[in-house]
């Protein structure tokens, strides 16, 4: 039977399961259902629970494993001449013998040994699937009967519903702590190995970076010298022209659509800067290529300035431009959340509007717009394809806006383009810098977290 | 003041003095404001006029009128009812030998070549497709628009300089002859190009389009909301009105915060790591991407879906409990429906985010060409912004108009989906 | 697996992809998948091993190198077919605007060396103190050395080096003797790019690097001829040992820097992957990579005949290299 | 406790904080012992005995923050919901200490019902406001018989005739005192034995006041009502017993008359006199 | 209150909604002529006439939402900042019609000076609470005038004593009455003439509200002063007269002690002897 059937069958017998609950609850206490725990709909689901999802467990783990062991029993009954016992071999018949069955080849064509396999295989799989129904129905209705023989009025049905339902909820959001143990996992072991290779001293204070060494023996590369200082300095240079774009544009935006702004003016600007945040960063690189970096080029030159052409300047200020709408809508919140009766008390002493947002509601709003700030920065340092596109590969440690800096997306997004081998330092250097990155986006959040929530105990 | 000297001068005509720098200072600190959100507008109007005014070219094609002569020998076809051989027929030697009757006294290797390139690579497409509607065609001549080549598009379309010596441009003086000569017959036209919006991925820029592409973010967008509302909406709920304050959820509170910030590069490498290279599964598949795009957007959705809870105020929670519900009917029942429209609009604006997303995806090989629009969730499939990081590194120049005009149609969906969450949230935005 | 999946160079990419559109427009396969990986990058995914989650075949701008070969063994990876397709012309272009400039091999290498023999004469090597053109030849224009380039993971790189700074460097006669006396000496002095900012590693985006060099007249950018040939209207070549690369001057073997594209197809995949042998096939059909073929519209510089009927002979037999 | 019955004016003095007058009624409904609330570390109620009697109506008075609504909340666990919140002492409900953990507090609620300061009707029709309670408790089988139980909450709670024509409007759309007396019809369609209230008048105007006065009259026929009020005259009108709370003490309990025309504690006093409040 | 025989039981009719007692006095420090405010469609204060006299206290009462609130915000145009809210009618502060667009209200604001309901210190430095009025007015050229200033401000609102030697610690980590006698010194540096109270004291506790009503009586030797109150012992302890508020109009206005011991009109006599409120 098709797993699909199989599953609406199971939909089915729940469902069943559930109308039974109901209707012995409600027979119980013949329809007196005050002397009931719970109400019958909880019976139900309290069956119908019980019958699906053990057997849906199941049927989940049966079919994960089902195509690997029916394959393998495929592979022991091939003639071992056919594949000489090498896994890709195997693997390649098996991709033969299902082109086969699903008719992408026709049976005439295809060698006889392989044409009974798929034959063979069709069996099995339908032996499979008719045991899978066999067992998982069997299980299904066991849950049911188990579960229906066991309604009383005492019965704590919705209790017991609830708490699977909670357990549900409780995997769901453990499912964050599930991401963050992959990323730090995935990023972990590689770095440890990197930093077996290049001690972690050089890498965190050395000052020259040239990791495009060589992949072969027969082939010279560049140095390889993992000193990731100029990557930082070049991360932190572009960001910090990002912040100096965005925070003063975006935080007066905000005070402008907070405190001064008609409400329709405000319910057009506001999702219009909101734009700016969804504008695929793809499309801030081009731009930032096509059109920023030429004309602060051909500026630069015009005052007799030496303008790299990929001036950190150029990526640094579109990508000052994609913040804005982080710091403005951030801020807004913060300004929003100062109590109104602190504006009242400064109104009340004769203090104009600005005077009562720079003294009053700024300084009470700071906290949370550094902490705004913070996570507009650790936007600003994990962005990746505006300086992709903009930025230059080359690290040099400068501060000099005008001359072209790398960063540390660039760099693993360049190190695992390409070439990857995963024990080179240079494919591993990319791990690290990754970890790197996290931390340090880690280390912002944390921090700017503490403070927003500080601040927002103040007045709550 | 206790001072008795100053009660002279009443407090109001001291304060009368500094009045003028007061409201100086008032009115720039407004201006400031106005400056602010007037250059933030500014350069998004100039992101869009420097797009729209480079793509909106490629909404329209130069076609060429031909007729065609659907000659079983030339299309070596024996029967046109059967699918197979109208797929493999040689349609370019029906098209060679009608554009060769438009120009007879072309003669040689050379300059046939030139004359060829005139139509499209693409041209035998639509030869093929009305062939196979309409078998009874074979044998007969009919007048048909077919693509013009992309030179004679961007010419067309002024993105070629007709004035440049001939060693510059891609189009010789010959083609240009004979491309004012077919104007003069009217035989080339621009139409609307429905074929961009319609079709997958080409190398060659006048038949390339961006429907596979379109599919495959909506492939992609489906499981990434399938799998990050429910999910998002469970953990907002559980850690909203179910957690209790311990280890556990402190540590899951942090986590999901600090995830809405992990460069969505990082995500990229998780993906490779832990399913492609861990869990086997296909590259360049949506799946992939739809899961990478989930751990991604969950943070934001589950952030969303808990200030859309908080908004709801307790007193709603406390008549409920005031009555006897129990939490959980009083969730379902009560503060869902009214968290709802909140939740549905960071659903989208975290859609909105992943729609956009490019570098995870380069990770996972959804970097590739694909003509074939996808199928299914495990068919190869690329996505919006990944087709407009790979036009935008393609040699032919028509792919430059290309590039723009993709970018064109993803802030369109961009725009409906903001748009879309605005109303969301307008309509149904509650003050209590 | 239903499809073909094709892996590797970025320069080979444009010219499969359109063989690929062609091969899936007969209906009778589904069209390969194409990725642009690079060439080290592309062999690293084919030698992974043999199966239907690893590529059948692989795009390169170079031959494939002894140690990634071994690899490839390692893994299961036994039989490879080369196939050689054509050839691709590296230009080193610049702004159209700019001064026209001509350069030899040799000017090159002392522009891009990391180290160069002493100016002020002797063999020692000494770290490339050239900034200004005009400082190598008083010939050359007076403008800021500043080339973009690919980064090592690209054949282009590869090729660049072997053709174009390792020949530069053997017109020094001390580093010529080099060679024979400490083959890794040499290749130090010899294919090791500066890495002071004159040369810019530029990433594999050349669509980028012309649209760089339109913006920034000093700058000279190392490209695939084909992005020269649709950008003649914003660049334009630098002539390079007198030759001006040209579809002909590159396929006569005038110009100096050109170099043949390749792609392997891994023979344990054909007849298992549907439709495998028939676009090997349609790539080395004449009406593909014949000189009047599709793919020579696309830059692709054609094989010279005689060895093209070889290769497509051989590529019908799918006979393995050794 | 002290001589009450020669010299009325001999009151108790401020810093006595033992609960002066009777606490203790005969067959209480609810009986509270040594009741101790803590917010964390705060102390917000001290040892607090006391019996809410069968069809009376108990009046919580006293200044702002000494903890009224706090006891209110224990009489049905609603302070449960209050993270940091800790409840000791024994609080029976017809014998059953509803303190205890092993309590199921759905039911509880359902037995001991709430209506809140500020009026907070669901965002949904006036008839299904009224229905939610019935229908989660399944009080009721049939759409007709909620139908009933819906008309006959609304007609007790003196709202009938007013919404009878819009019973699918949403109960938000109601005046202040029409969505207060919405909650109470909410409230006693559950069949609740005892109903706590936590100044239900406070956001009404004077016209809605009485009437709901005019309610909390009636409904003593068959319930017991537990109210919170800031308002002394509101206490002295509807209540029949009045305790002061005074700093998160139970400084008086008695009869209201007698409360406010002789109060026996000097704080209680001080409080009735207007000398703060 | 309950049996006032002696005067006359001539009440006015509770349907008669004109003034009645006298709303003027002899050279007023703040006349209003006619006001009417609406809050978009909301008529809430209709037509009231009223004098606030020099040196006294004058006192709003009246139930929940009639409209004291608004009325005592016209004073000093803080109704400004609230969308939708019209005023109309002539108030004028020493001759001067504030009401009209012309009028500067930052002036005119530290001319009549307002405290809240709930105490709202900026998150600031005591010291810095104090000076912000004056340094933003520039009323002090030096720090050490400053000093002076918020010494003496400190001083009147009787906190100086108190908080002296934490001048720089946070003006929120004070208790509630403190926090409110520090908006009021906040308010008398800027030596306004009129001082505007919204229930400046419902949200303290007894001793704090004791000491507020106590700087209150003395602050009236230098200003004049408005308070909303909700409760009227409060009113009759601090004010001189008593404006009696009901849905918007002025019912009746006169000397506080009058007004408590013989209403004239039939609503005030409701509310005063607490059949609603
Ligand atoms: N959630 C809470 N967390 C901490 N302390 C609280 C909490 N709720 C109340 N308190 C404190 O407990 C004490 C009693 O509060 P409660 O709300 O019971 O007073 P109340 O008498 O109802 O006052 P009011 O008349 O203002 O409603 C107060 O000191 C208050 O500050
Ligand atoms: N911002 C506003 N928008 C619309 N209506 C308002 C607004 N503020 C007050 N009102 C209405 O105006 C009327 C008077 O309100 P006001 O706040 O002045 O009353 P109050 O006497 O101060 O009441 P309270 O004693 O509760 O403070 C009320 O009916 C109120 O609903
Ligand atoms: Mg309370
Ligand atoms: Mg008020
Ligand atoms: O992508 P490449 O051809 O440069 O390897």
């Amino acid at each position: 039977m098709n797993p699909l059937i199989l599953l609406i069958l199971l939909i089915l017998l729940s469902l069943m399961a559930f109308q039974m609950g109901r209707r012995r609850a409600f027979k119980l206490v013949d329809g007196q259902l005050r002397s009931l725990h719970s109400l019958p709909v909880y019976y139900g689901l309290y069956a119908s629970l019980w019958s699906a999802v053990p057997a849906m467990l199941l049927l989940i783990a049966w079919t994960a494993f089902d195509g690997s062991i029916i394959s393998n029993m495929v592979v022991a009954q091939l003639p071992e001449a056919l594949h000489q016992g090498e896994p890709g071999r195997i693997n390649l018949l098996l991709n033969d013998i299902r082109n086969v069955r699903m008719g992408l080849i026709s049976t005439e064509t295809a060698d006889p040994a392989v044409v009974a396999a798929a034959q063979y295989w069709d069996r099995l799989q339908f032996l499979a699937h008719a045991a899978l129904a066999v067992v998982v129905l069997v299980l299904a209705m066991l849950g049911a009967v188990f579960t229906l023989t066991r309604i009383h009025p005492q019965q704590r049905a919705r209790n017991a519903v609830e708490r699977l339902v909670q357990v549900m909820m409780l995997v769901a959001a453990s499912v964050a702590i599930l991401t963050t143990l992959g990323i730090v996992l995935s990023v972990l072991f590689e770095s440890i190995r990197f930093f077996r290779l290049v001690p972690i001293t050089e890498f965190l204070f050395g000052i020259r970076w040239s990791p495009q060494m060589a992949m072969r023996p027969d082939q010279v590369g560049s140095s390889g010298a993992f000193g990731a200082i100029p990557v930082f300095v070049g991360t932190m240079l572009i960001s910090l022209i990002a912040m100096l774009v965005a925070v003063p544009i975006g935080l007066f935006s905000a005070i402008y659509l907070s405190e001064y702004a008609r409400p329709s003016v405000r319910s057009v600007a506001k999702p219009l800067l909101e734009v700016l945040a969804g504008v695929p960063t793809v499309v801030y690189g081009v731009f930032a290529v096509l059109v920023v970096a030429p004309a602060i080029r051909s500026w630069g030159l015009a005052i007799g300035l030496d303008v790299a052409s990929e001036s950190a300047l150029a990526a640094g200020m579109v990508m000052g431009v994609m913040i804005i709408p982080f710091v403005s809508s951030l801020s807004d919140d913060v300004i929003n959340a100062v109590p109104q009766s602190l504006r009242d008390g400064a109104y009340a002493l004769g203090a104009t509007p600005s005077e009562t947002i720079r003294k009053v509601v700024l300084p009470a709003a700071l906290p949370g717009i550094v902490g705004s700030i913070m996570l507009a920065i650790s936007r600003a340092i994990g962005e990746t394809m505006i300086v992709v596109m903009a930025a230059g590969l080359a690290a040099n440690l400068t501060f000099n806006p005008l001359e072209s800096v790398t960063t540390v997306t660039v760099q693993i997004v360049t190190l695992l383009t390409g070439d990857q081998e995963f024990d080179s330092p240079k494919t591993l250097a990319a791990f690290a810098l990754g970890l790197v990155l996290f931390l340090a986006t880690l280390l912002l959040n944390v921090i700017a977290l503490r403070v927003v929530n500080k601040y927002r105990e103040q007045y709550e | 003041m206790s001072n008795e000297s100053q009660t002279l001068l009443r407090p109001v005509d001291l304060i009368n003095q500094g009045l003028g720098r007061r409201r100086a200072a008032e009115r720039r600190f407004r201006v400031y404001g106005m400056l602010a959100i007037l250059l933030a507008l500014i350069f998004l109007a100039l992101l869009f006029v420097s797009i729209v005014s480079k793509g909106y070219t490629a909404f329209w094609q130069t076609e060429l009128s031909l007729e065609v002569t659907f000659d079983p020998a030339q299309l070596d076809v024996a029967d046109s009812g059967d699918p197979q051989q109208v797929m493999a027929a040689n349609y370019g030697a029906v098209l060679k030998s009608a554009i060769r009757d438009l120009f007879p006294d072309v003669q040689g290797r050379g300059e046939r070549r030139q004359l060829y390139s005139l139509i499209s690579d693409g041209a035998d497409d639509v030869l093929r497709k009305r062939l196979l509607a309409d078998p009874g065609l074979l044998g007969q001549t009919v007048r048909l628009w077919v693509p013009a080549g992309s030179d004679i598009d961007m010419v067309m379309k002024g993105h070629i300089d007709r004035t440049l010596p001939e060693s510059e441009r891609q189009i010789t003086d010959q083609q240009l002859a004979w491309m004012d000569t077919l104007l003069q017959q009217q035989r080339l036209q621009q139409h609307f190009n429905w074929n961009f919006l319609t079709t997958g991925d080409s190398r060659s820029p006048e038949r390339a389009g961006i429907w596979g592409a379109v599919v495959g973010s909506f492939m992609t967008l489906a499981v990434t909301m399938l799998l990050s509302f429910p999910l998002g909406v469970a953990a907002a709920i559980y850690l909203e009105e179910f957690a209790p304050k311990n280890r556990l959820t402190g540590i899951i509170e942090v986590n999901i915060n600090n995830l809405a910030a992990v460069p969505s590069i990082v995500f990229g490498l998780l993906g490779l790591a832990v399913f492609i290279n861990f869990f086997g599964l296909p590259r360049s598949a949506p799946l992939v991407g739809g899961l990478v795009l989930t751990l991604m957007t969950l943070p934001t959705v589950i952030i969303a879906s808990r200030a859309a809870l908080k908004s709801v105020p307790p007193s709603i929670r406390e008549a409920a409990l005031g009555v006897g519900a129990s939490p959980l009917q009083t969730v379902t029942n009560h503060v869902l429906p009214l968290a709802m429209p909140g939740m549905l609009t960071g659903m989208i604006i975290g859609m909105a985010r992943a729609l956009g997303e490019t570098a995870p995806l380069l990770m996972i090989g959804m970097v590739a060409f694909i003509v074939d629009v996808p199928k299914g969730v495990f068919d190869p499939a690329t996505a919006l912004p990944v087709q407009i990081f790979l036009w935008a590194d393609s040699p032919e120049m028509g792919f430059t108009e290309r590039t723009s005009a993709a970018i064109i149609v993803l802030l369109a969906f961009l725009l409906s989906m903001n748009a879309l969450a605005v109303i969301l949230r307008r309509r149904f935005e509650r003050r209590w | 697996r239903d499809y073909i999946s094709i892996v590797g160079s970025s320069t080979v990419y444009p010219f499969t992809t359109v063989v690929a559109e062609q091969f899936g427009k007969s209906g009778q396969f589904k069209t390969p998948k194409v990725e642009s990986t690079g060439t080290g990058g592309g062999f690293k995914l084919f030698c992974s091993g043999v199966g239907v989650e690893t590529p059948d075949i692989s795009n390169a701008s170079r031959a494939i190198k002894s140690s990634e070969k071994e690899t490839c063994a390692s893994n299961g990876v036994k039989e490879i077919v080369e196939v050689k397709v054509g050839y691709d012309g590296i230009v080193l272009a610049h702004s159209k605007d700019a001064k026209p400039m001509e350069l030899e091999l040799k000017q090159l290498f002392l522009a891009l060396a990391k180290d160069v023999p002493d100016p002020k004469g002797g063999d020692k090597l000494v770290p490339n103190p050239y900034t200004m053109w005009s400082d190598i030849d008083r010939s050359l224009p007076k403008q800021k050395i500043e080339v973009l380039g690919p980064p090592p993971t690209s054949g282009t790189r590869d090729a660049l080096v072997e053709l174009g700074m390792e020949a530069g460097c053997k017109k020094f006669p001390s580093l010529k003797a080099l060679k024979e006396k400490d083959g890794d000496a040499f290749k130090a002095a010899c294919h090791t790019m500066r890495e002071d900012g004159a040369f810019i590693e530029a990433g594999e985006n050349d669509n980028l690097i012309v649209q760089k060099l339109t913006a920034n007249k000093d700058a000279y950018g190392i490209f695939g001829y084909s992005f020269l040939e649709e950008n003649l209207a914003s660049v334009k070549p630098t002539v390079i040992e007198g030759s001006r690369p040209t579809y002909d001057s590159i396929s006569s073997g005038d110009y100096p820097l050109s170099r043949p594209l390749f792609f392997y197809v891994k023979k344990a995949h054909v007849g298992v992957i549907p439709g495998l042998a028939e676009f090997v096939a349609e790539f080395t059909s004449e009406k593909a990579w014949g000189p009047e073929g599709y793919l020579a519209d696309r830059g692709l510089i054609a094989l010279p005949d005689d060895e093209r009927s070889k290769a497509a002979q051989s590529a019908k037999k799918m006979a393995p290299m050794k | 406790m002290m001589d009450r019955s020669a010299a009325p004016r001999a009151t108790v003095d401020r810093e006595v904080r033992r609960t002066v007058g009777e606490v203790r009624v005969e067959n209480p409904r609810i009986r509270c012992n040594d009741i101790n609330v803590y917010y964390g570390s705060v102390h917000a109620i001290k040892g607090v005995n006391l019996d809410v009697g069968r069809n009376e109506v108990l009046a919580m008075i006293g200044p702002s923050g000494c903890g009224k609504s706090t006891f209110l909340r224990c009489l049905n666990r609603m302070n449960d919901t209050i993270d940091g919140c800790r409840v000791t002492g024994d609080i029976l409900l017809d014998e059953n200490n509803i303190n205890s953990r092993e309590i199921d507090v759905v039911p509880l609620r359902a037995q001991v019902g709430m209506v809140f300061q500020k009026p907070n009707p669901f965002p949904k029709s006036i008839w299904e406001n009224v229905a939610f309670g019935p229908r989660i408790h399944g009080l009721a089988r049939s759409r007709a018989q909620l139908d009933e139980v819906v008309e006959s909450s609304l007609r007790r709670a003196g709202l009938w005739d007013e919404v009878k024509d819009r019973l699918d409007k949403p109960g938000t759309g109601l005046s202040g005192g029409q969505q207060q007396r919405l909650c109470i019809a909410r409230t006693i369609a559950v069949q609740p034995e005892v109903i706590l209230m936590d100044e239900p008048c406070s956001a009404l105007d004077p016209i809605s006041t009485a009437k709901i006065e005019e309610l909390i009259d009636e409904l003593r026929q068959q319930f017991s009502i537990c109210i919170v009020t800031h308002s002394m005259q509101q206490a002295a009108r509807v209540s029949q017993r009045t305790a002061y709370f005074h700093l998160g003490d139970l400084i008086e309990l008695g009869v209201t008359e007698q409360i406010f025309t002789n109060p026996q504690h000097k704080l209680t006093e001080d409080y009735i006199t207007g000398r703060f409040g």
